[in-house]
């Protein structure tokens, strides 16, 4: 069983508004000093090996499913 | 004309996009049922607004591969009308049969609220019964109605005429105020390169009798069967 | 351990006795262990111990509220006639009625205020559906704390995102409430979710497990451990990761809930499902117990059955979970697979776990090992009941005594009307209800923003309007007189837009009532409820009630919401707060005491109409005094009058004088129709009273000119009082009293204040 | 300048409905070896330093906004 954990991050080229607010919220709690936040999606998988090449399937769930290349970047890992 | 209402089982505003085409437009209509691969021979399709599968992980996401879908890519694909509203919409752009996405509305929070409208190429199956100039008054709903793409594609579905709707103020002028989600442009609709398939996040299915507040609705879902009819 | 001897029906019963500890962590008290004890005849079990401490609690068993209640005639009968025992039924005519509830999730919204919210509209949203009612609205009823605080603001900040975010997945309108904020809340949210749905008379579904060897379905979402008692952490058989295995509040997924009403819905179509009950608090112990003592049968189920999300999941457990989004339903033997079908189609569990049983008894299963064996009445029914010690507050000679004649005037009354229309209590609620789709459905005729909501009822002429309403300050000051006040507004708002009241569902919170003095609160603000609401012929068909809402620095004020149905005849001839047109008339309509003594008719104001009003609050940070007078049969009078104005077609706008007095009144329908407004107010009072006063029975209302004449037969018929104003004009809003403008403000500048309040308050903070 | 990578997820008992509706899609989509699938937040945030302990911060921070205790669990990184 191998553990994959995904990240999906919004492109740069787009403003993170969520992450503004954030930012924004942390500020008045008096983290003057965080200069930038953006936020993304963290997902973790619990996947059967089955013979195939995990990471060309993990790359094919994140380009088809976990992520939609016109507006967000993805990465992932995989362990055990 | 024959429409066709999707159903998934998140859909909530399926009953009232079939209401407005049978009691008030007085048309044919069926549901049509996600897992169905068969499109029972409708002319026009909507897909319609709400939380298809619960809309997790990105609005529309998943809808994307439901069956029914398959078989509305095949009948655009052969120049059948498809119309997605709200939900819809952003189901039509994830399944990459719109350009673009819509992403969370740049004040985060969900937005319910009669907007104004102004279309901006009358010349299409979509938009042929509105008037030049015309604002039309058609409500929102929705959390994640802020359209972007890249900066080509943008370019290309402006010079196109691709762009059908924009959100406006009450005298018709395009201004940043009357942007209720940050949409690039003020974009509210767009269609394919073709123009058989549309997508808007403004409501006409909720604009379609005077005790709602307004009828503007019915000059988009009667522009499709005008067209048809041409 | 209960030990079922091999092929035989009997039992042997050899329970050890359950540490007081154990049972007292659990909420139930000697006496009322030794009841149990009594009752089976044994010490009860683990799991039963479990089961008794839910369905006796405050909250299912209502055993110090229950006495109080049997004043609301009608509530009794809902609460115990068939057929209506989830949520009470409105007859509106052409077979039509409307199902109505509302209840309280303060507590979870405390801690988690977005799941907590979220988790309350889904519970009440249940409660509707299971009846066979097609939810067509949601409302909702917020207090909080003064917006200057930061965790106010995340409160209601959440607390509204989670309302939005489920009815709005699920396809339900929310399209009115109320919020107020003030001291007293800090600490102590209340967030009370309420919801109406639409049922054919004929379809109404039973809750009753009746049909012995019928089948016990269970559907829709499994089991996991979270709301499972929080006060049982300390138990024996809980390890060290107890707080990560039995989490206090509920998640919910208004996505599955979407699925359960369609599917529910669909599956009382197929005339095989007997009875059905949403499993809500104390979940499975509750759904089976009830439905098997309403039909005075018993019921057996198995609870390795049960679909679960968590593994090793115990009896217990299971029995207590109230994980969100589940039913019970009771199918005719043989049909299990129809019904099961319909919930498999939209992807939802639906799983037999037990038949309906002869001998009135619940008994549990695990497996082949029975591990609890009680009589569903003494479960469901024979909660213990407490009469508690009532005594009227010292507070009360304090502030009733209060000298409002001490209050001065206001240096500049153009302020004194700013602050008020800026007081987060009055000023727009457009942040809130922006937030919420209240157009789904497509039957929405009047919009949020107005005096009621209003929705149209396809098929018929007729519209339904809703409404909820509460002052917590006169209700603090006269809980009495303040809990008529209650109905009586929200009678007014809905004949504001045209629509006449025809019942009530309510949501009281209230401190502990161990302590006398909120007990006499309690007692006090319900007699009021029940008598207003026999006067005005509004039978009480459901509600809820909350208790314990203090901290240890505050206790709230008492705050028994009510929630109101309306029905107008012709949807096309409705009426809504806003001024429509200039050279419109503007009018107060008065109802006021019929009397031929002069000295006891209270002129156009008095000072004690200032008593507990926002203007003594926000200017001069008191709560004092008395709540203005309430004469139920003058009230009366003036809503009938409104309604047949409106249904004649006489008046543009109408809307009524409530917190804030007249000088609000007419700002909100200045504003909300973007016109100005000349009014004189001549009156035998200071100009603070006539602009802030709050007497009650009062309206405002625009007409054209023309219709003056048939007004006037109108308001002469009702015995009401019609003073002529002003008139609908230009772009200022200005005020004279007795010959002195007083107020002179441009439109758009109030507009400005009382719109910008909250968002202000909320986002403008950097 | 340092980046931090906060991860929030909701606590295993939770039910995670967002997790259950992507993995039943990507059992639709042909991945029936995806076994488990949970879903969090993934926050990238640059702060400067400010001669406080930064984890303390960050700490902090994760408590009084970036997650929410009750129902959420979150871990950290910082890297240069
Ligand atoms: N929590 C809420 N949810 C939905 N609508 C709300 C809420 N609070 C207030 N509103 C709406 O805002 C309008 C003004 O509310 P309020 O000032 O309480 O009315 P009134 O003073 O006439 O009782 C009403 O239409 C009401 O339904
Ligand atoms: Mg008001």
């Amino acid at each position: 069983m191998a553990k994959v954990k995904v990240y999906v991050t919004l492109k740069p080229s787009l403003l993170d508004a969520q992450g503004r607010v954030v930012q924004t919220a942390l500020e008045n709690l008096g983290y003057g000093n965080v200069e930038d936040v953006r936020i993304g999606k963290y997902i973790e998988l619990e996947v059967k090996e089955n013979g195939q090449t995990l990471d060309t399937q993990i790359e094919e769930m994140c380009r088809k499913l976990l992520a939609n290349p016109v507006i967000e970047n993805y990465r992932f890992e995989v362990t055990e | 004309m024959k429409f066709g209402v999707i159903v998934f089982p998140g859909s909530n505003c399926d009953q009232d996009a079939y209401y407005a085409v049978r009691d008030v437009l007085k048309e044919p209509v069926e549901y049509i049922w996600h897992q169905e691969h068969d499109l029972k021979g409708v002319d026009c399709v909507i897909v319609p607004g709400g939380f298809s599968y619960g809309d997790y992980l990105r609005t529309g996401a998943v809808a994307r591969f439901s069956p029914v879908m398959e078989a509305v890519k095949e009948h655009t694909d052969k120049g059948g009308y498809a119309i997605g509203i709200c939900n819809g919409f952003q189901i039509l752009c994830e399944a990459h049969l719109l350009p673009g996405a819509l992403v969370s509305n740049d004040c985060l929070k969900f937005v319910c609220k009669y907007v104004q409208l102004t279309p901006a190429n009358l010349n299409t199956p979509w938009t042929n019964q509105c008037k030049n100039g015309q604002v039309l008054n058609i409500p929102i709903a929705h959390q994640g109605g802020n359209f972007v793409c890249d900066q080509e594609t943008l370019k290309r579905i402006e010079d196109n005429g691709q762009v059908i709707l924009r959100y406006c103020d009450e005298a018709g002028r395009v201004t940043p105020e009357a942007n209720p989600n940050g949409s690039l442009n003020n974009i509210a609709g767009v269609i394919n390169e073709r123009g058989n398939v549309a997508g808007m996040m403004p409501h006409p299915e909720r604009a379609v009798e005077k005790i709602l507040g307004s009828a503007d609705g019915l000059n988009i879902l009667r522009s499709v069967i005008e067209w048809a009819r041409r | 351990m209960l030990i079922k001897e091999p092929g035989s029906k009997t039992v042997s019963k050899n329970t050890e006795p359950i540490a007081p500890e154990v049972y007292r962590e659990m909420g139930l008290i000697d006496s009322e262990y030794q009841k149990i004890v009594e009752v089976l005849g044994r010490h009860p079990t683990y799991t039963e111990v479990g089961m008794y401490s839910v369905m006796w609690s405050e909250h299912c068993g209502y055993k110090y509220s229950r006495p109080i209640l049997r004043l609301f005639k009608k509530y009794k009968e809902a609460l115990e006639g068939e057929g209506l025992e989830n949520a009470g039924v409105i007859d509106i005519g052409d077979g039509y009625g409307i199902v109505m509830k509302m209840e309280t999730h303060n507590h979870p919204s405390a801690v988690e205020p977005f799941q907590g919210a979220a988790t309350g509209v889904g519970g009440i949203l249940r409660d509707i559906f299971t009846m066979g009612a097609r939810p067509i609205a949601c409302l909702n009823s917020l207090r909080f704390g003064p917006l200057d605080d930061a965790h106010n603001r995340y409160l209601f900040e959440n607390v509204v995102a989670g309302i939005a975010h489920y009815g709005n997945c699920v396809g339900v309108p929310t399209i009115a409430g109320e919020v107020v904020f003030d001291d007293c809340y800090s600490g102590n949210c209340l967030v009370n979710a309420m919801s109406a749905g639409i049922v054919r008379i004929d379809d109404i579904a039973s809750a009753c497990a009746k049909g012995v060897g019928n089948s016990v379905l269970y559907v829709g979402s499994s089991t996991g451990c979270d709301g499972i008692h929080g006060a049982t952490f300390a138990s024996v058989e809980l390890g060290p990761d107890s707080e990560n295995r039995r989490p206090n509040v509920q998640i919910g997924d208004p996505f599955q809930e979407k699925l359960l009403i369609e599917a529910t819905i669909e599956a009382l179509k197929t005339g095989f499902v007997v009875g059905i009950q949403d499993m809500g608090a104390a979940g499975i112990t509750c759904s089976t117990c009830e439905t098997s003592a309403k039909a005075g049968t018993g019921m057996e189920i198995d609870v390795l059955k049960v679909p679960r999300r968590q593994s090793d999941m115990t009896p217990y457990e299971v029995m207590l979970s109230e994980s969100q989004e589940r039913m019970l339903a009771i199918v005719e033997k043989g049909h299990e697979d129809d019904v099961a079908a319909v919930f498999k189609k939209w992807g939802l569990n639906a799983v037999v776990i037990g038949h309906v049983t002869d001998d009135g008894l619940v008994h549990v299963w695990e497996g082949d090992q029975l591990v609890a064996e009680v009589p569903a009445k003494s479960l469901a029914d024979d909660a213990p009941t407490y009469y508690l010690e009532t005594e009227e507050p010292e507070y009360l000679k304090e502030v009733r005594c209060f000298d409002l004649t001490k209050i001065p005037e206001p240096a500049d009354y153009n302020e004194a009307l700013e602050k008020l229309l800026g007081s987060p209590s009055i000023a727009s609620k457009e942040w809130v209800y922006r937030q919420y789709d209240h157009m789904v459905q497509t039957n929405t005729a009047i919009l949020p923003g107005a005096d009621a909501a209003a929705l149209r009822i396809r098929g018929t002429k007729k519209a339904i309007a809703l409404v909820c309403d509460c002052n917590g300050r006169y209700c603090y000051l006269d809980p009495f007189v303040g809990a008529q006040i209650a109905v009586a507004e929200a009678a007014r708002n809905l004949a504001c837009v045209g629509a006449k009241a025809l019942g009530v569902t309510d949501c009281v919170s209230f401190g502990n009532p161990e302590k006398p003095q909120v007990f006499w609160q309690f007692k006090r603000a319900i007699e009021g409820m029940a008598e207003a609401c026999e006067a005005f012929d509004t039978p009480v068909i459901s509600g809820n009630v909350s208790f314990y809402n203090e901290t240890p620095e505050t206790a709230i004020y008492p705050t028994p919401v009510v929630g109101m149905l309306g029905l107008i005849e012709d949807a096309d001839k409705h009426c809504t707060p806003e001024f429509k047109r200039e050279g419109d008339v503007v009018a107060l309509l008065t109802g006021r005491r019929i009397t031929k003594d002069s000295e006891s008719d209270p002129g156009f104001c008095a000072v004690n109409d200032l008593g507990g009003s926002e203007y003594l609050k926000v200017m001069h940070n008191v709560v004092a005094g008395q709540p203005p007078a309430l004469d139920i049969e003058a009230e009366k009078r003036l809503h009938t009058c409104l309604i047949e104005a409106i249904s004649s077609n006489l008046l543009s706008s109408a809307h009524d004088c409530s917190d804030g007095g007249l000088a609000v009144a007419l700002a909100e329908s200045s504003i909300g129709g973007k016109l100005g407004v000349e009014a004189s107010i001549v009156a035998d009072c200071s100009a603070s009273v006539a602009l802030f006063g709050e007497a009650q029975s009062r309206a405002v209302i625009s007409l054209p000119p023309d219709k003056l004449g048939e007004l006037g037969e109108l308001v002469e018929k009702h015995a009401i009082e019609c003073t002529i104003l002003g008139k609908v004009q230009g772009d200022r809003f200005k005020i004279d009293v007795n010959g002195v403008t007083v107020i002179d403000r441009e439109v758009e500048q109030i507009t400005r204040v009382w719109k910008n309040a909250i968002p202000e308050r909320m986002e403008g903070r950097a």
